[in-house]
């Protein structure tokens, strides 16, 4: 029987965790089969979750985020006959799959369809907690708001430097409130369940949002521009599908691969033209051939686009 | 005359508000539309079923029995030590950079000086409100609480932008080196042949919670300053006549406080985590309360308390691991615990009285009043 | 004119981050007045957003939402007023249980209810407090300097920031213009008094700590339904501590707890404005120390450093007359 | 006024526990309208309980209540109000930062608008004033005015409510004679309208001047109720005790030796920065006691306290030609112990003993530091214990069991212990304060014999009590306190009650005839010029 574990943000973050439950959901109806949950309420839990997981018997064991990383270089080591899955984070064990996204490609996309929408000329981001990955999202989303309008402004804020930023949706709708004043009008949220909070206040603003990680276009239809997908669900289902004795090892996931990507759907069909759709098809299949380099933050800790 | 025997009053009183939560808790789980026989039975097996489960439990009650002694004594004194959550974090401060900085030759000499610094820290952060509180007046029951919220500000300023690694996103300090890791139930108990599970973090810090008890009952009722605080808790008044400077003891009490608080960080940090996390604590500042309240302030009550809390705890997290019962479910009964034991106290105490009165009045009835005097 | 507008902002979001302290701060003002010290405020209004939101989502009307905010920081405020008044327990262990009653008890019925991880579902529509609109505000948006005032800041706020302030003149002239108000304050100084008098220090006491039930019900379904538009776990976040903090500061009195409330409600907004803080300082202050600010200042007045705080008299202590 | 007319209050079997305590036991009394009717009886004699009955303070265990012939449920003081009574308690009820007016009109506003209350009560406060001569001011707050004012905004408020029963429970404990007798007058006042009152003293003189009838309690019952005319203070005073009082110490002459205690300029300020001791300066000799009179609140306190090391004054204080530290490191109780002070507090069950301790434990208390009660950071507990069983036996303490909690002796015994504590360490200077409030004659007796005892063995007393007639009967000198000063010396042989009462009002030119509202006058402003 697999396992997941969720992060602090909650299963139902509408985001990131819940895309991994999508996921796993999705394995369960196909094969009619079951798999055990925990979400984590406190940081220090971390390592009697998944010992006790392990202690159970359950295998593989999938867990979402980059906080993960080193409580389980430790477990993973105590017990060698289990396969582990971590989402977002490298942990170089031998039963260990480390499965990583190109953010920045996605948020590229995303920021290009951002420029295109913003009426103002100012966008902006809201990123969780402050930390490379987040950036990387905010550096990639700059980086193709630029690409579209060299002149753009583009306000980024962080909710908070702990795993609490994850899931303070009032201050997140207080940071979009700061960035309306500031001219902004299209605003795209990565940070898990704060988001919702900020995707909530864009529509009572009447300004454009973006989701993340799950398609959150559906929140706040004709109102979500559209959503930065990065497809965590399809990393879990290939962890449950592969089962243990998966192959180990270091996945990329980007656009190449279908890892990352935007949503279009019935609920935004008339908020992204024909024309937007094609410019931004157009760079992700530029990205694929390679011809396109969207700069990675965590690669050198900065970003040509942004400053923090 | 006391109106109840001594005994009534130290077990009798503490197991029927204890009875009196443990009803409403199942109540709850019923309304939530759960089955609490079934709740327990799991409870019981994911706790002490296996040595896994009991090394859990014995690892968050070893918090809890620091915790549980630093509101006790401060209890003595008549002080309200809410401030046990901040205090601990600060400990667990002090442990990371006694295990960080200073190259330690062996896990026993890195326990003392952790202990020792661990200590320090979380008297320190006691020590601001027990001098506000005795020379200016501040009650401390605000202050502490303040300084809950102040220490968690510090310990996130300081981990994020200080402890945490070059390169890495969590805010936490980096891994103690190999040679500070304390040894676990496993490692003791094996050379004498008991087989205890690897995986559960129960260590060496018991023994030191275990002693903490011992001195402390040594303390309250041996010494003269033990005598001196418990004069100060039962009568400033009477403790400011006799020239017992009511500084030093607020002072000396809650600085005793907040190092046992403190040394919780031994167990979960250097015993457990092995590093510094956000919110080590969990809380279990906060169930010093519950603790010291059930286990009438004594340190064996505190003790026993302790373990009970501890089998809640591992028992709770079990719930959560394998039915839909969410962990909060140990908030509650933790709520009521400190609810039937702490502040409706007069609820089953009135009753109880009422009766001891009463049965004592029938006794005296048939013989001839002897008077007392 | 940039920079106006930016202040104007700044003071908008302080309005709505002072209005669940502020009400909790009334709300703590009425019970402590009273002699019932409260630290379960912070449980209260956590009860009261969840129960506020959960209702309100079932049900699609915010008013009935708020009414069962309101009913569950009743029902927790009749359990500290029976543990405090009717069996003379400790008040600050009472506080103490109902915090960690309502964190846990949200979370239960949250799951058993929706299965959401402990949330609601959001709110839609009306199940939700909007913003109003006040007369003319649309008309008036482009006079200068006025203009933006009224449309912004004073504005364009739901119900239940409107009640919040009008609470604060109500309630000075509730404590120090009416009976009720005399008997209440004296009951928080000398209940033998109100006793002999003729007054029921029980009634009181409890009508007291039923007001603080109100008023924390009101903070509640605030966080829940008109600043966000659902419950998450822990919503209140410490604000019951703040409310408590600014009580002090506001050494019990209706106005100044006011300008306390909003004094920390501007900290709240500068968290979310790093970028005013640097201009208007030149340095970069770190979002720590903000959160840590109220506490820090609050700490500072208990000291006495800056002008003493002194309690209600009785406050704290049950109301013994037979030993 | 009629011999058949129904009594203004009659109880029936009036019963109330405390717990293990009988308050009061099976009472029954009656008292007709119009008169006076005291009602005696020891500390603890349940007297205060039985009205707080009547007022509706406390609930009755058993029996009833009529009130003018109709039999009349009291379930609270609102009961109480609307039939017509009023009380005094013993400790006043008033809120300290409310105004007079304020307080007057707590709980019998006039609709739910404070403005148009306030009003009339001013304007029915000034007919009072100049009916009864009751002069308050209406808009001072409490804390800031005498204990004779706050005792009057007391009786305003009973009359404000229209009260024509009206109890007094212990009025002139805190009143100087004068004071007092304007008390009675204003009380006779009442009387002549036909308002009814009920008087509760200890004192045999006001039962005898100013009452009509009397009732005796003793242990929680009613012994006896008799016309004032027809009974004697000897036989009042036998009632209350259930045996014959003699009132005098037997004592030789003092013979005074060597200065112990002298007392300089003594200055001491509360936490509020008043000033109570305004400059005192005494002398103690080895072999004598110095009684201090006065008004209960007119510095006394203060001086034991800080002579006892617990409260900080400037001046000089010298003992055994050594000077006291009175701000710094070693003022405090410890070390007045080494200097040879001993020290029985006022107030035994809030400053001389922990109620929650046994007896063993609190004799300990203050010396726990003594080397033969411990052993090195340890207490010795065996030591301590046995050393208790020989000073219970020498002070028949009773029961002399050393394991039992002193909240479980009576306050005769708790004495005891306090003083077998005190006394038995042979200290050259012993503070002693209200040593036998609340103790029972027996024990009075006793206690009074080791005082002279400790003097005769050549030791110094500063003793300090309100009642007059021990000051008189243990003093070999007299000095009298007012507002932080002191009045002038008497000896004892020399002086007489009324001079002291005198001196207790702040008048030192005692021979001068005095007008009541001079000695008024000089009570409700005593303090004043601090205070604000
Ligand atoms: N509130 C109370 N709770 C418990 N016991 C009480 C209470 N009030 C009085 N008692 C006890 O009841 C008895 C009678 O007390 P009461 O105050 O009526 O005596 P009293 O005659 O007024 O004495 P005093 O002359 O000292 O005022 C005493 O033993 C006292 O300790
Ligand atoms: N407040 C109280 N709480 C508990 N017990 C009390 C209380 N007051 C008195 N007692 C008990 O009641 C008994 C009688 O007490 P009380 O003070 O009335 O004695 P007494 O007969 O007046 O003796 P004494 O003359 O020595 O004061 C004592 O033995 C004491 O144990
Ligand atoms: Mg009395
Ligand atoms: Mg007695």
């Amino acid at each position: 029987e697999p396992a997941l574990i969720f992060d602090l943000g909650g299963k139902f973050d509408k985001s990131f965790n819940e895309a991994a439950f999508a996921g796993a959901q999705r394995w369960a109806e196909e094969t009619g089969e079951t798999f055990r949950e925990i979400e984590l309420q406190s940081e220090a839990q971390r390592e009697q979750a998944l010992r006790r997981f392990a202690e159970a018997g359950s295998n593989p064991i999938v867990m979402t985020g980059f906080a993960f990383g080193d409580a389980l270089g430790q477990v993973a080591q105590d017990y060698p006959e289990t396969d582990f899955v971590i989402i977002d984070m490298v942990v170089e064990q031998p039963n260990v799959r480390s499965v990583v996204f190109n953010e920045h490609e996605g948020s590229y996309l995303v920021g290009m369809l951002a420029a295109q929408a913003s009426k103002t000329g100012t966008v902006s981001f809201i990123g969780g907690m402050d930390i490379p990955l987040i950036r990387k999202f905010a550096c990639g989303y700059a980086q193709g708001a630029k690409a579209v309008n060299a002149d753009i402004n583009v306000v980024a804020n962080m909710t908070g430097t702990t795993p609490a930023a994850w899931n303070d949706p009032v201050k997140g709708s207080e940071l979009t409130k700061a960035q309306i004043s500031q001219g902004s009008d299209v605003v795209f949220a990565a940070a898990g369940g704060t988001g919702v909070g900020v995707l909530q206040t864009a529509a009572d603003e009447s300004i454009l949002s973006i989701g993340v990680d799950s398609n959150q276009n559906y929140l706040h239809p004709g109102k979500v521009l559209t959503s930065m997908l990065k497809r965590v669900d399809n990393a879990v289902y290939e962890a449950f599908t592969d089962g243990p004795g998966m192959e180990k090892g270091f996945n990329v996931m980007g656009i190449a691969n279908g890892g990352v990507g935007y949503a279009i759907d019935e609920n935004n069909a008339d908020l992204v033209s024909a024309d937007m759709q094609a410019m931004v098809d157009d760079a992700a299949a530029k990205i694929t051939s390679g011809e396109l380099m969207v700069h990675d933050y965590m690669s050198d800790d900065s970003c040509p686009a942004l400053t923090f | 005359m006391d109106l109840m025997p001594k005994w009534a009053e130290v077990i009798l009183v503490p197991l029927i508000s204890l009875f009196l939560a443990a009803v409403l808790s199942a109540l709850v789980i019923l309304a939530i539309g759960e089955d609490p026989v079934a709740a327990v039975k799991m409870m019981v097996t994911g706790a002490l079923g296996s040595t896994y489960g009991w090394g859990y439990t014995l690892y968050y009650a070893t918090n809890f029995m620091f915790t549980g002694l630093a509101v006790s004594i401060a209890f003595h004194a008549r002080l309200f030590n809410i401030g046990g959550e901040g205090q601990a974090a600060l400990g667990g401060l002090g442990v990371a950079l006694a295990c960080l900085y200073i190259p330690w030759p062996h896990w026993s000499l890195a326990l003392v000086g952790a202990a020792v610094a661990a200590g320090l820290f979380g008297a320190a952060w006691a020590a601001i409100p027990a001098y506000l509180q005795a020379k200016r007046g501040s009650h401390i029951v605000i202050t502490t609480i303040m300084f809950n919220f102040i220490a968690a500000s510090l310990l996130n300023y300081v981990l994020v932008n200080m402890l945490r690694p070059k390169g890495s996103m969590d805010p936490a300090t980096e891994r103690f080196p190999e040679t500070v890791h304390l040894p676990t139930l496993h490692d003791m108990l094996a050379p004498i042949g008991i087989e205890f599970s690897r995986a559960a973090p129960a260590n060496v810090s018991l023994l030191v919670a275990v002693a903490a008890c011992v001195f402390l009952w040594f303390l309250i009722w041996r010494t003269r300053l033990g005598y001196e605080i418990r004069s100060f808790g039962n009568s400033e008044s009477a403790a400011r006549y006799a020239g017992m400077p009511p500084v030093k003891i607020i002072m000396v009490t809650m600085v005793i406080s907040g190092a046992l608080a403190g040394m919780m960080a031994i167990n979960n940090v250097m015993g457990e985590a092995e590093r510094l996390v956000l919110n080590s604590v969990e809380g279990a500042g906060f169930i010093g309360i519950a603790v010291a309240l059930m286990g009438r302030s004594h340190p064996l009550g505190v003790f026993i308390a302790a373990i009970l809390f501890g089998f809640l705890y591992q028992g709770g997290a079990e719930l959560a691991l394998w039915t839909s019962i969410p962990r909060e479910l140990i908030v509650v009964i933790q709520a009521l615990v400190i609810l039937f034991t702490g502040a409706l106290d007069n609820m089953v105490r009135m009753p109880l009285e009422r009766i001891f009165l009463a049965a004592r009045l029938r006794r005296s009835e048939p013989k001839p009043e002897r008077k007392e005097v | 004119m940039d920079m106006y507008l930016t202040l104007i902002q700044l003071l908008d979001s302080t309005v709505r981050l002072a209005t669940p302290l502020l009400l909790a701060c009334l709300a703590g003002l009425y019970s402590e007045r009273a002699g019932i010290f409260d630290i379960g405020l912070e449980g209260k209004m956590l009860a009261a957003a969840f129960f506020s939101a959960a209702i309100a989502a079932m049900t699609g009307n915010v008013w009935i939402g708020l009414l069962a905010g309101i009913g569950a920081s009743l029902a927790l405020s009749a359990i500290h007023g029976i543990a405090s008044i009717t069996f003379r327990g400790n008040q600050l262990i009472s506080g103490v249980a109902i915090n960690f009653l309502a964190a846990g008890l949200t979370v239960l019925i949250a799951q058993a209810w929706f299965k959401q991880g402990g949330r609601t579902p959001s709110l839609i529509g009306k199940g939700r407090f909007e913003p109003i609109t006040l007369p003319f505000a649309d008309s008036l948006q482009n006079v200068p300097i006025l203009g933006p005032l009224y449309y912004e800041l004073i504005s364009g706020h739901s119900i239940l920031v409107y009640i919040a302030f009008a609470a604060v003149p109500f309630t000075w002239w509730l404590l120090f213009r009416t009976r009720f108000g005399l008997r209440l304050r004296a009951v928080g100084e000398n209940p033998a008094a109100v006793d002999t008098a003729g007054v029921s220090v029980v009634g009181l006491r409890f009508a007291a700590v039923g007001i603080c039930g109100i008023l924390c019900g009101i903070a509640g379904a605030y966080l829940s339904t008109a600043l966000q538009a659902g419950f998450v776990k822990d919503m209140s976040a410490g604000r019951g501590f703040i409310a408590l903090a600014a009580l002090i500061f506001a050494k019990w009195r209706p106005w100044h707890a006011l300008y306390a409330t909003l004094l920390f409600g501007l900290f709240g907004a500068l968290e979310t404005r790093p970028d005013i803080i640097e201009q208007v300082i030149g340095m970069k202050v770190q979002g720590q120390l903000l959160a840590a600010l109220p506490y820090v200042m609050t700490v500072i007045i208990l000291a006495g450093f800056v002008g003493k705080a002194i309690p209600p008299r009785a406050g704290g202590e049950p109301y013994v007359k037979e030993r | 006024m009629t011999a058949n007319s129904a009594p203004a209050i009659e109880l029936k079997g009036i019963s109330k526990a405390f717990g293990p305590v009988q308050a009061n036991k099976d009472i029954s009394i009656r008292v007709m309208p119009g008169t006076i009717h005291g009602i005696i009886g020891e500390n603890g004699a349940g007297k205060s309980t039985l009205m707080s009955i009547l007022y509706g303070f406390y609930k009755a265990d058993r029996g009833e209540i009529f009130i003018k012939g109709k039999k009349t449920q009291i379930p609270d003081s609102q009961a109480a109000i609307a039939a017509g009574i009023g009380m005094v308690f013993q400790h006043f009820k008033l809120v300290e930062n409310f105004t007079v007016l304020e307080n007057i009109i707590l709980g019998a506003e006039d609709g739910r608008w404070l403005k148009p209350s306030i009003a009339k009560a001013r304007r029915t406060l000034l007919e009072l004033a100049a009916d009864y001569g009751l002069n308050v001011e209406p808009d001072a707050l409490i804390q800031d005015i005498g204990v004779g004012m706050q005792q009057r905004v007391e009786i305003l408020k009973a009359l404000y409510r229209q009260a024509d029963i009206l109890i007094l429970d212990e009025p002139t404990g805190v009143l100087t004679p004068a004071e007092a007798d304007q008390l009675f007058r204003i009380l006779s006042r009442l009387r002549a309208e036909g308002k009814t009152i009920i008087l509760i003293t200890h004192k045999l003189r006001e039962i005898m001047d100013t009452t009509d009838t009397v009732s005796v309690m003793r242990r929680g019952e009613m012994t006896a109720t008799v016309k004032t005319s027809e009974t004697s203070p000897a036989e009042l005073a036998e009632l209350m005790v259930g045996r014959k009082v003699l009132l005098r110490v037997d004592k030789t002459p003092a013979q005074p030796k060597e200065v112990v205690l002298d007392v300089k300029d003594l200055r001491v300020h509360d936490d509020k920065g008043v000033e109570r001791l305004k400059g005192i300066s005494l002398q103690v000799r080895a072999g004598e006691v110095l009684g201090i009179a006065g008004v209960a609140g007119n510095g006394q306190s203060e001086l034991l306290e800080v002579l006892g090391g617990y409260a900080d004054g400037t001046g000089s204080v010298i003992v055994n030609g050594q000077p006291l530290d009175l701000t710094g490191k070693y003022s405090d109780g410890q070390s007045r112990r080494a200097r040879g002070i001993a020290h029985v507090p006022e107030d035994r069950q809030r400053e001389g003993l922990i109620m929650e301790f046994s007896a063993w434990e609190n004799v300990a208390f203050g010396y726990h530091h003594d080397p033969a009660y411990r052993s090195g950071i340890l207490m010795n507990n065996a030591a301590i214990r046995e050393d208790t069983e020989g000073k219970m036996a020498r002070f028949d303490v009773r029961p002399p069991d050393p394991k039992l909690s002193a909240k479980n002796f009576s306050g005769g015994n708790q004495q005891k212990i306090v003083l077998a504590r005190e006394i038995e360490r042979n200290p050259d200077l012993l503070l002693i304060g209200q040593p036998t409030r609340g103790v029972d004659i027996g024990a009075i007796e006793f206690i009074h014999q080791q005082i002279i005892a400790l003097r005769d063995k050549g030791k110094a007393v500063l003793l300090v009590s309100v009642e007059l007639d021990e000051i008189m009967a243990l003093s070999d000198r007299i000095a009298v306190m007012f507002d932080g000063n002191i009045m002038g010396e008497r000896l004892p042989a020399h002086t007489n009650e009324k001079e002291l009462g005198l001196l207790m009002a702040g008048i030192t030119d005692t021979d001068a005839p005095h007008s009541v509202a001079e000695i008024e006058h000089n009570l409700a402003h005593a303090g004043d010029g601090e205070a604000k």
